[in-house]
């Protein structure tokens, strides 16, 4: 759906290259270098504490890095705050839920296309009337199930369905790229299997950069996973690859391994 | 300027500073650490120094004087906590602003109708007034010393209690999380009303010691209380040693500025002007200030994320 | 012996109700899973519990208690320890504040906690508000068996966690269960987790507990038409 | 229609209804009082545009006013005693105009908005209020010492102010003016609240983050919301000094601040009528209770009290539950 | 219109909040009178103005829109007065000020009909400065407050004052902590320290100074040293000299009946607001004798002509109708346990203020 302008050659959506940011004595990332292609799902998963929400936090701006670059769309962004790289196309979603939890289901996803189409400093004129923004709120309700709770007070939303409204709004954006932190926290078995499927399509729209612990999910989806451990990417390779990698299975995914 | 003469101001600061820390620091702890904006807490300042004020016309003693202003304080506090405050915890700070707001009207008018509208009799006791000589020929009141005394005291006991005892952190985790904190076992409605009669306590007792040199009547806790919210912000919300740093800086700022920028300004301008320019400007200094400390760092010098 | 029994309950949201009638028995030193989709009501039965949702209507009584009566604070003096949903760590306090907070005299103190989740013990001077998500999951789990409860709930308490720790959790739930008679209620997503731990399930299905029985008794049409599976 | 809706109608009806009466029945102190009623509403809905909508809760109101105060004050004076305000660089007379005077005021109110929200917007919460408290201040301070335009003591107008066509001495006519505005700033606040920048804005202070991964910059938004906030308010001045034929530092004290906040609170935070609705039950009850005794403030402090913690949502979420999420 | 109130009088003052006292002592003298004049052709509409500018105005307004009232009184403070009274007497309303007298109604901004029943603002400030001269006081150290009132005293004083100057400060209004002016002033260098301090602020200076061992002599006006706060302040006021232009032991008939009927009735000593209160009803109540209100011109000559007993002794108004009467020195003393004034000299004879050659009337 989306044409990928390509300038960077290699279908580099992000390139985070060399990226380095210490909590005082904690080093919570440690040379990262990583990136993300079009038409993929990249999984990033580490142990708790690893680093992994630190990372998301600085490619979307909200964290300043101390060293290191990252790049959106062949461009480099490391002196634009986070509100300049979602207009760029970074859609991303909270591993806490980050709603307006006042408003209805539908306003926050009608906020999101606000956002998407620009015109905010519009002073007259009801935004739930503008038709425009209503229908791509709806659809994108619609594509995560949650079109018939449309006029719900959000703060009325169980904790699964917050989850979904998350990723709804992320779609009202159109992004380029998904950068997603938990997506299936709080998702029942159910849930999770559906909105596994869902990213499944989504990825021929927009590539996800996906933090995840599930591991059925992220083993169903990913086309290539990186590890985090201690903030330094200890792997990166295919599933099989992440799977049988002994350090990995020491570190994060254990014996058992789920099947 | 002598040399002492500016040792004698630094002084007067720091003691005007440890002034307002006591009345800074019940506010701290009820603002901070239980996230309620009392804008009550200047009556309760009142209500001590007129319960001093009573005491020490019946009995003649100003040690049972300053003992009736901690308990009619904390009375008074624990009262308001039970009838009014209570209710509003979980509300908005607006609906605190406002509930407050009509406590200071009940208390004032209150106490202007039972005491009347003249200001009451409350002066240091004879072994307390009077200068006494320091090191370096500054002559100083010994009541005012007094004063930096307790409030040192009254700084270390409070720092120890928030940070170091039990009830200290389920306080400071009731702030953060007081459904929480109840659905783990702890009554923290009881420790509220604790902890409101202490900052309460900790009001009378400065409206008591203050009062003694100051003057004893209705709404002599109004001025106090903006001053009190400037050196908590200043330092930072719900700590102790933000509350002694901003007061201490506030204190200081207040009483030099007032004395040399009427000064500095006399340098480069005729007299009567300097005097009055200089004056203006030190009474929005302490404003200024927070101004600007606050645009340096957002949440005052100590704060967390609040 | 059952410790808490829930007969009928009831409650509401304001005005919107929530639960429709929800029956649950927990016996002692007995592991029950909760289950439902999203938005069933599976917080909301737990909030009942510790009282921080008044039940309508319907009976609840722990150990012979009768706790619609009680505020929640007395509850948990009970022996009621909940994780919550959302974790809920005391973000400005520090892991070693935030545990000791709501202590209560026991076998489980900070050394059996840092024990369990070693990385508490690391951290112990570092705010909750910094930890990472899972390192909060830990600590609201430490949190809750620092008061020393009988009836231990989590409610999705391996949300987030990496699956060494989730392994970790549900062997240290398993060796609570084996070890100190514990009673845990339990929701979770991972049903295959799940299983090896829980005795028995209860589902719920828009507020009313809709099933209820042995964990190995869950067929597949269950699992299709109540957790969408 | 719902209840809120109704309530609203009737308020305003009211509002101007008892004026027309008390204009035949020849009580000039009604209208007085409704007057005073419909321009402290005017500064509480300019507040309530911050507040309400954006939870930015400013305790600096106080200096908005006060600047429309003074630019009423300073103008009409310059007017009355022929005296030009400047020469240099160019000659600027006073003026009895009252669009000129309130244009004066919008301006220089926004202006003084712009700077103060600038710095203050950089924190948030407590330290928000704060700091614009300390603002407020430092005016208050500096009028009071401003020796030229009066300093405490304050600047008098002989004759309140012209408008082209009207006779604004009259009571009745000089209230229309003020209800005319206060129903034209009310128009916009409830277009603005449903606008998308109100939207932006109320998810602003619901969840910045939000915001700002939708690609909006709260920062704007809320200095935006604060600069017409402070403007409505200075107009408010303005035609709150002309109401007086006088103007004073109390206008720019915290207690004003407090006060108009005090209505907003009373009628309902980020209700569109809340500010009406306060101010009247304020001044009516001052009014009220004034004559029963000298410790009517007791009363007062004990009806405010009950309103606080008996009607959640103020007055108006009393009569009509909580606010219906908008269509 | 009844008999009952041919003629009504409002009476707008503070009686609520901080500074009230003085309000509740204007209206007690005021009510003083009136009670013993026993007409009942007068009626008194009293409200409370909370000392707030904007309050004051509303009321007159509303007094004078539908009270219609003849005469107004009552305002004790001068910002106040700069709201309420231009306005008032532009209207046709007679004012008498009981007690504020900014200097620019005794100057520029004069009425026909404006009375100032108590003195301008700067005349007992000038008393102070020309005692301080008898006193061989050389280098005085002076201060008030930082608004209008506060340079208009300071400005009184060194109007008579012939000393040096051993400083000169402003402090901040409603400032409660002097530490740092005493510290100032003990460095001085002054013989002696002048002081406008009204209210609280005034109490809390004289406890700081008595206890901070400076033993300078102080002067001030009356205002420091008033009935309403002399108990408040306690010992630390003995012994201080300070001018007013009454107090309770002046030696004339109409005075010593006044102290006793305002002790009985409400149980305390009259302070000079008190007096004040009862000299503005005492006036109306004798031009009333003389005229009715509504014949304006004969009413003003007949307040103009002031035969009254004031308990000042002689009274009478200067061409801008603010007084021109003797100011006298007091020094506190202690009666039984109970702190007051006892006059020890006249200050000024026959005072006229400064201002009244630019009124044009
Ligand atoms: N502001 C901060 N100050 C200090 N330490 C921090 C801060 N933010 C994060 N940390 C620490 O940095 C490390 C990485 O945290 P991060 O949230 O990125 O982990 P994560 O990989 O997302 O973990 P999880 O899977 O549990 O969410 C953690 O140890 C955390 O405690
Ligand atoms: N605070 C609240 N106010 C109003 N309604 C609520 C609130 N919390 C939950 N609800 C509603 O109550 C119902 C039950 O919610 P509950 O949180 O108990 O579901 P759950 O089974 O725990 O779901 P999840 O797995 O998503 O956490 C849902 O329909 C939800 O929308
Ligand atoms: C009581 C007096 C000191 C009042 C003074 N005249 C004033 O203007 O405020
Ligand atoms: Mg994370
Ligand atoms: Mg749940």
């Amino acid at each position: 759906m989306t044409d990928m302008t390509d300038p960077a050659g290699a279908g580099q959506v992000l390139k985070v290259s060399d990226l380095s940011k210490s909590f005082g004595a904690l080093q919570a990332s440690k040379n990262i270098t990583l990136d993300l292609r079009a038409g993929e799902i990249h999984a990033l998963i580490g142990p708790n504490g690893a680093g992994k929400s630190t990372l998301i936090k600085q490619i979307s701006g909200e964290l300043r890095p101390d060293s290191g670059s990252v790049s959106l769309l062949g461009r480099p962004v490391d002196d634009l705050d986070c509100v300049a790289r979602a207009r760029m196309g970074l859609g991303r979603t909270f591993q806490i839920s980050a709603l307006a939890m006042e408003f209805t289901v539908l306003q926050n996803a009608v906020l999101g296309a606000l956002g998407a189409r620009g015109g905010v400093f519009r002073f007259l004129g009801n935004v739930m009337r503008d038709k425009a923004l209503v229908a791509q709120a709806e659809h994108a309700l619609e594509r995560v199930g949650l079109l018939s709770d449309a006029k719900r007070r959000t703060a009325d939303l169980s904790h699964g369905q917050r989850r979904q409204l998350e990723v709804a709004v992320a779609l009202t954006l159109q992004p380029k790229l998904f950068l997603m932190d938990e997506p299936m926290a709080g998702l029942g078995a159910g849930g999770s299997q559906a909105l596994t499927g869902f990213l499944d399509t989504l990825r021929h729209e927009a590539p996800i950069l996906l933090v995840e612990h599930d591991m059925d999910a992220v083993f169903a989806l990913a086309d290539r996973i990186s590890v985090l451990v201690y903030g330094e990417v200890i792997a990166t390779g295919t599933t099989e690859e992440i799977r049988n990698n002994a350090e990995v299975q020491r570190a994060y995914l254990g014996e058992e391994e789920p099947v | 300027m002598s040399l002492i003469l500016i040792l004698e101001q630094i002084l007067n600061g720091l003691q005007f500073g440890v002034m307002l820390f006591l009345m800074a620091a019940g506010l701290t702890l009820v603002f901070g650490v239980m996230g309620l904006i009392n804008l009550a807490h200047g009556a309760l300042y009142m209500v001590g120094a007129f319960a001093a004020a009573i005491v020490a016309a019946w009995t003649g003693s100003f040690v049972l004087a300053l003992v009736a202003s901690l308990a009619a304080a904390a009375a008074a506090g624990a009262l308001v906590e039970l009838l009014v405050i209570r209710k509003l915890y979980d509300r908005d700070h607006l609906d605190q602003v406002l509930a407050t707001f009509a406590l200071i009207l009940i208390f004032s008018e209150g106490t202007r109708w039972v005491f009347g509208s003249f200001p009451l009799f409350l002066d240091v006791p004879s072994y307390l007034s009077g200068p006494i000589s320091l090191p370096g020929g500054i002559e100083y009141p010994l009541y005012r010393l007094t004063i930096i005394a307790i409030g040192l005291v009254v700084a270390a006991g409070l720092f120890w209690l928030i940070a170091r005892t039990r009830i200290g952190i389920q306080i400071r985790a009731g702030e953060s999380d007081r459904e929480m904190i109840a659905a783990l076992g702890v009554d923290i409605s009881k420790l509220y009303t604790l902890v409101f009669a202490l900052g309460a306590a900790l009001a009378g007792l400065a409206g008591a010691l203050v009062g003694a040199i100051q003057s004893v009547q209705v709404g002599m806790g109004e001025p106090v209380l903006i001053l009190a919210f400037v050196v908590i912000v200043i330092g930072g919300i719900g700590s102790i040693k933000g509350a002694m740093v901003g007061a201490l800086l506030v204190g200081l700022t207040d009483t030099l500025g007032g004395v040399f920028l009427p000064q500095l300004f006399g340098l480069f301008m005729e007299p009567a002007s300097a005097t009055s320019v200089g004056a203006s400007l030190a009474s929005m200094l302490i404003y200024i200030l927070m101004a600007a400390i606050l645009l340096v760092r957002p949440s005052g010098l100590y704060g967390g994320q609040h | 012996m059952t410790l808490l029994k829930m007969e009928k309950i009831t409650a509401s949201y304001g005005p919107s109700q929530a639960l429709f009638g929800v029956d649950l028995e927990i016996g002692e030193g007995e592991v029950v899973a909760l289950l439902g989709r999203n938005g069933m009501g599976k917080s909301t039965t737990i909030k009942t519990i510790c009282g921080m949702l008044p039940a309508s209507g319907g009976a609840l009584t722990f150990a012979g208690t009768d706790l619609r009566k009680l505020p929640s604070h007395k509850i948990a003096r009970l022996g009621v320890g909940l994780v919550p949903e959302g974790r809920r760590c005391f973000a400005p306090l520090t892991i070693e504040e935030n545990l000791t907070a709501a202590a209560r005299p026991g076998p489980w103190d900070f050394a059996m906690v840092a024990e369990l989740f070693p990385r508490l013990a690391e951290r112990r001077d570092q705010t909750a508000s910094s930890l990472s998500g899972g390192e909060q999951q830990m600590l609201a789990i430490g949190r809750a068996l620092m008061i020393n409860p009988r009836l231990l709930i989590l409610d999705e308490a391996t949300e987030g966690l990496a699956p060494v720790v989730r392994q970790e959790i549900w062997a240290a739930i398993a060796r609570l269960k084996a070890e100190s008679g514990l009673s845990i209620l339990v929701v979770d997503k991972t049903l295959r987790e799940l299983a090896a731990v829980a005795d028995r399930a209860v589902i719920l299905n828009k507020g009313t507990s809709v099933w209820a029985g042995p964990m190995d008794g869950l067929s597949d049409e269950l699992k299709d038409s109540y957790l969408g599976v | 229609m719902n209840r809120e809706k109704l309530l609203n109608a009737v308020v305003i009806l009211l509002l101007l209804a008892i004026p027309l009466w008390a204009h035949m029945a020849e009580e000039p102190f009604l209208i007085t009082l409704a007057t005073k009623v419909a321009i402290l509403a005017l500064a509480g809905v300019g507040l309530n545009i911050a507040l309400g909508i954006g939870g930015l809760v400013s305790l600096g109101h106080a200096a908005f006013f006060g600047i429309g105060g003074y630019a009423m004050g300073i103008l009409a004076a310059h007017a009355q005693n022929y005296e030009p305000l400047a020469e240099w660089p160019m000659l600027i007379e006073g003026t009895n105009q009252m669009p000129v005077i309130w244009l004066v005021a919008v301006v220089a109110s926004a202006l003084a908005a712009l700077v103060i929200g600038a710095l203050s917007l950089r924190t948030s919460g407590v330290y928000f209020i704060m700091i614009t408290l300390a603002f407020g201040q430092m005016l208050y301070y500096f009028a009071i010492s401003w020796t030229a335009y009066g300093g405490e003591d304050g600047l008098s107008i002989w004759v309140r102010n012209e408008f082209p066509g009207l006779n604004t001495l009259v009571p009745l006519e000089f209230f229309l003016i003020c209800y005319v505005i206060l129903c034209a700033a009310l128009w916009f606040a409830a277009r603005l609240a449903r606008a998308p920048f109100g939207l932006a804005l109320s998810a602003a202070r619901q969840c910045e983050a939000r915001v700002e991964t939708v690609g909006i910059t709260p920062y704007q938004l809320r200095l935006t919301a604060f600069v017409i906030s402070g403007a409505i308010t200075g107009l408010a001045g303005a035609l709150f000094a002309d109401l007086n034929r006088f103007v004073s530092p109390t206008m720019l004290s915290w207690h004003t601040s407090g006060e108009i906040m005090i209505f907003v609170i009373i009628g309902g935070v980020g209700r569109l009528f809340g500010p009406v609705i306060g101010a009247a039950l304020f001044i009516l009850l001052e009014h009220l209770l004034g004559g029963i005794s000298d410790y009517w403030q007791i009363y007062l402090g004990g009806l405010l009290l009950i309103i606080v913690l008996y009607a959640r949502g103020g007055v108006i979420g009393a009569i009509s539950g909580r606010e219906v999420a908008h269509d | 219109m009844s008999a009952a109130a041919e003629t009504k009088i409002g009476m707008i003052t503070t009686l609520s909040g901080g500074g009230a006292g003085l309000g509740v002592d204007v209206r007690d003298g005021f009510m003083l009178a009136m009670e013993q004049a026993g007409r009942d052709d007068i009626e008194v509409v009293i409200e409370d103005d909370q000392r707030k500018p904007e309050s004051a105005v509303q009321i007159a307004d509303r007094m004078i829109q539908s009270e219609k009232v003849d005469i107004m009184t009552g305002i004790i403070w001068s910002n106040l007065a700069m709201a309420v009274v231009p306005a008032a007497t532009a209207q046709g309303v007679f004012y008498l000020s009981p007690n504020a007298g900014p200097s620019a109604l005794a100057g520029k901004r004069c009425h026909e009909n404006y009375f100032n029943v108590a003195w301008q603002n700067d005349n007992l400030h000038e008393a102070a400065g020309a005692y301080a001269n008898d006193a061989g006081l050389k280098n005085s150290y002076i201060l008030a407050p930082n608004y209008p009132a506060g340079k208009d005293a300071l400005t009184g004083y060194k109007r008579m004052y012939q000393g040096d100057l051993a400083g000169e400060t402003y402090t901040k209004l409603g400032q409660t902590d002097y530490a740092a002016e005493i510290a100032q002033i003990r460095a001085s260098g002054a013989d002696s320290v002048y002081f406008f301090l009204p209210g609280g602020m005034g109490i809390s200076f004289l406890k700081q100074y008595a206890d901070s061992g400076v033993d300078l002599p102080v002067v001030g006006p009356a205002f420091s040293f008033d009935q309403g706060i002399l108990q408040a302040v306690g010992g630390a006021a003995l012994g201080i000299k300070n001018t007013s232009q009454w107090n309770k032991d002046l030696d004339n008939p109409a005075n010593t009946a006044f102290v006793a009927a305002f002790e009985q009735k409400y149980e305390r000593l009259p302070s000079l607001y008190a007096s004040q209160g009862y000299d503005t009803a005492n006036l109306i109540l004798s031009a009333l004798d003389k005229a009715s209100v509504d014949d304006k011109d004969a009413f003003r000559a007949a307040l103009k002509a002031a035969e009254f007993d004031s308990v000042r002794g002689d009274f009478k108004f200067g061409d801008n109708h603010h007084p021109i009467q003797n100011i006298y020195v007091r020094e506190v003393i202690q009666e039984g346990d109970v702190f007051t004034n006892k006059i020890i000299a006249t200050g000024l004879e026959n005072h006229a203020d400064a201002y009244a050659a630019e009124c044009k009337m």
